[in-house]
């Protein structure tokens, strides 16, 4: 059908899809010498109804637009999966075993600065929330775990975390090579780097198979524990 | 000298304007001589002499766009214009190769005239290919100009969303690892066999009685003891054999440095 | 028919609808979960001929355009085209019909040396970039098109460059070294069958004429270059 359609039908779809803003038909009919555009602009619109481009009026403007039942395509979330680190677990197990608790308390239990974005980043998996304040001078925020976190962990309740002793059983105080865990993170973090340039270049594919490696490498890590620690 | 060395400095003044194809084959000669500074160079200039021969370029007659060329700079010279020096390079090479083409053939040196006026030719076939192939290109349809892309278009955007990964054992462990961090460190030393410094003197000081002459320190200590006593004893036994020393009961001799040390009783 | 038109046509037409460069079918399908989108896009490129709008591929990438025939209609009054010196156009034919090539190689042909500013207009408006080096003795950057050069000028591929293939065919694109070196070959593989001849009827004479006549030889060879590539 296309190959017959009319010239000014054309013309009109031209000015309006190049046009950088919405036009009136006064103004479209002034740039093609005159021509009275009423009847294209309106068989226009019924052409494109239904397709992924519509062409819409308003306020006597018209202009093209992405469906909007497709506005999803445009804003797309892709959601990808990252492992926390070292410091951001830590300071998770912190607060699940002391809460609510501070920041300088996080630190000073910790022995090391936390950076802000650490805790951000509990924050932003949904693991922590802030729990009012402590009332001592200077009135710090303090932290404690959330529902979701419960739910993630597998746990019941913060009384089903381990107890020292528990732990201490299960060699989880003996020593780990801090080195040796930073450099497995590191390594990580470049899988993970090299995960994100794939998925720029669209590869869709390789992001569902690096997400799979991601939960194996944690899978074996389980299976494992005392190779690990 | 060949026409390699006809590379020069591109004119500096060559049009703004967009390249739009050869020069008509119907300007007349006289045009030529106002656009000196147009032109792109002496092969440009050549190139353009060439078409106006109106033949196809791989049978132009080199002879005449020489002395076309030839005459072209020196009515250039006759008006006074300025005259870059790579023009009358070309000038003065291609005068060379006209002199050459005309002397008899037996004369000639390698690479003879022929193979050098080929070499001119086929560069200005090539030049003129890519000056007929940029003026199509140029007349194309061209985005921006002819075609023309969506005006405002809304823009794909992808929102990265992080999920985060952490599991039980991990946070677990990271506990563990704070708290092992953290714990107070506390020294204990454990109880070792040692022999004091007043035990080894009373020990030295009862077995220097009973020789004269000297012994090494190693005779002194106790035999067949734990290794880690006898360590003990020769650290104590040495420092016991200082202190006797400084005392005057005893005296002390080492031949070599490192060697073994050797004790007697002090003779007043 | 429109109302029925499938969801991934439907997706594909406005993504490259929403989009503000031209996409590859990889990137379409990235940005739709990996669905195949070949035959959305050759569908729509059929739905569109003859249209305002025209779906076009140009070195692998898709965009839409405005259809070539009204441009008169469209063309704005202040060009936004930035002029391109003669210089320029001349480079960018010579890199384009070339490529890759060095800018040594680029002054050998237009017979002056390429001021510093003209590669950087052509790799500014993106249409030329630097391909690596040559591995030859100093090393020397090699220039290339980029799919931005494709989309601007309307090709779909290299391929595409107006001429390109008669150019190849008359040997035009090779160096004036080879061309020079295989019209000697020839010249004498020539010269040496008329000797042959001469040799038969043992006239001194002819030879002498042989060689007269080579430079007409040449001229020849010259005009029927197939035969000399």
């Amino acid at each position: 059908m296309s190959h017959e359609m009319d010239d000014l039908l054309r013309a009109v779809e031209a000015t309006l899809f190049a046009s950088e803003e919405p036009l009136s038909a006064e103004q479209i009919s002034a740039h093609l010498e005159g021509a009275d555009v009423r009847e294209a602009l309106r068989e226009l619109e019924t052409h494109y109804a239904g397709r992924g481009i519509a062409l819409v009026e308003r306020g006597r403007r018209w202009h093209f637009q992405t469906a909007p039942d497709l506005a999803h395509l445009l804003r797309r979330e892709k959601e990808q999966l990252r492992r926390l680190s070292r410091a951001a677990t830590e300071v998770l197990a912190i607060i699940a075993y002391h809460e609510p608790v501070s920041r300088a308390e996080i630190e000073a239990i910790r022995g090391v600065q936390t950076s802000a974005g650490t805790l951000d980043v509990l924050m932003e998996a949904g693991w922590v929330r802030a729990a009012g304040r402590r009332e001592v001078p200077g009135r710090p925020v303090i932290y404690a775990t959330t529902n979701d976190f419960l739910s993630h962990f597998g746990l019941a309740s913060r009384k089903d975390l381990p107890g020292i002793d528990e732990l201490k059983a299960a060699g989880l105080l003996d020593p780990v090579e801090d080195a040796f865990d930073d450099m497995m993170e590191q390594q990580a973090a470049e899988a993970e780097e090299k995960r994100e340039e794939g998925a720029k270049t669209g590869s869709m594919d390789e992001m569902g198979v690096a997400g799979e490696e991601d939960w194996g490498d944690q899978a074996s890590a389980l299976e494992k524990p005392d190779q690990s620690v | 000298m060949t026409e390699d060395s006809v590379l020069l400095a591109e004119t500096v003044a060559a049009d703004e304007v967009e390249w739009e194809g050869p020069a008509s084959h119907s300007d007349s000669d006289a045009a030529l001589y106002l656009e000196l500074d147009g032109w792109e160079g002496p092969l440009d200039l050549l190139l353009d002499l060439a078409r106006r021969q109106k033949v196809d370029l791989k049978s132009i007659s080199i002879l005449s766009l020489v002395d076309q060329y030839i005459r072209y700079i020196e009515q250039a010279e006759a008006l006074r214009l300025e005259i870059a020096a790579d023009y009358l390079v070309m000038a003065a090479w291609l005068a060379y190769l006209k002199s050459a083409l005309l002397l008899p053939k037996d004369e000639q040196e390698d690479p003879s005239p022929e193979e050098l006026a080929l070499r001119l030719q086929l560069r200005l076939e090539r030049l003129g290919a890519m000056r007929d192939a940029a003026a199509r290109l140029m007349a194309r349809d061209r985005v921006g100009r002819d075609v023309f892309v969506r005006g405002a278009p809304e823009g794909l955007r992808v929102l990265r969303k992080n999920q985060w990964q952490c599991d039980w054992f991990q946070l677990v462990r990271g506990y563990g690892q704070v708290k092992l961090r953290t714990e107070p460190v506390v020294h204990m030393v454990r109880e070792r066999p040692v022999m004091t410094i007043d035990s080894a003197i009373d020990r030295l000081s009862a077995m220097l009685g009973v020789s004269v002459d000297w012994m090494e320190i190693r005779h002194f200590l106790p035999k067949d003891a734990d290794p880690r006593l006898q360590r003990s004893a020769l650290a104590s036994s040495f420092v016991a054999a200082l202190e006797l020393a400084r005392l005057g009961k005893a005296e002390i001799r080492q031949e070599i440095a490192y060697g073994p040390l050797h004790v007697r009783r002090a003779t007043p």
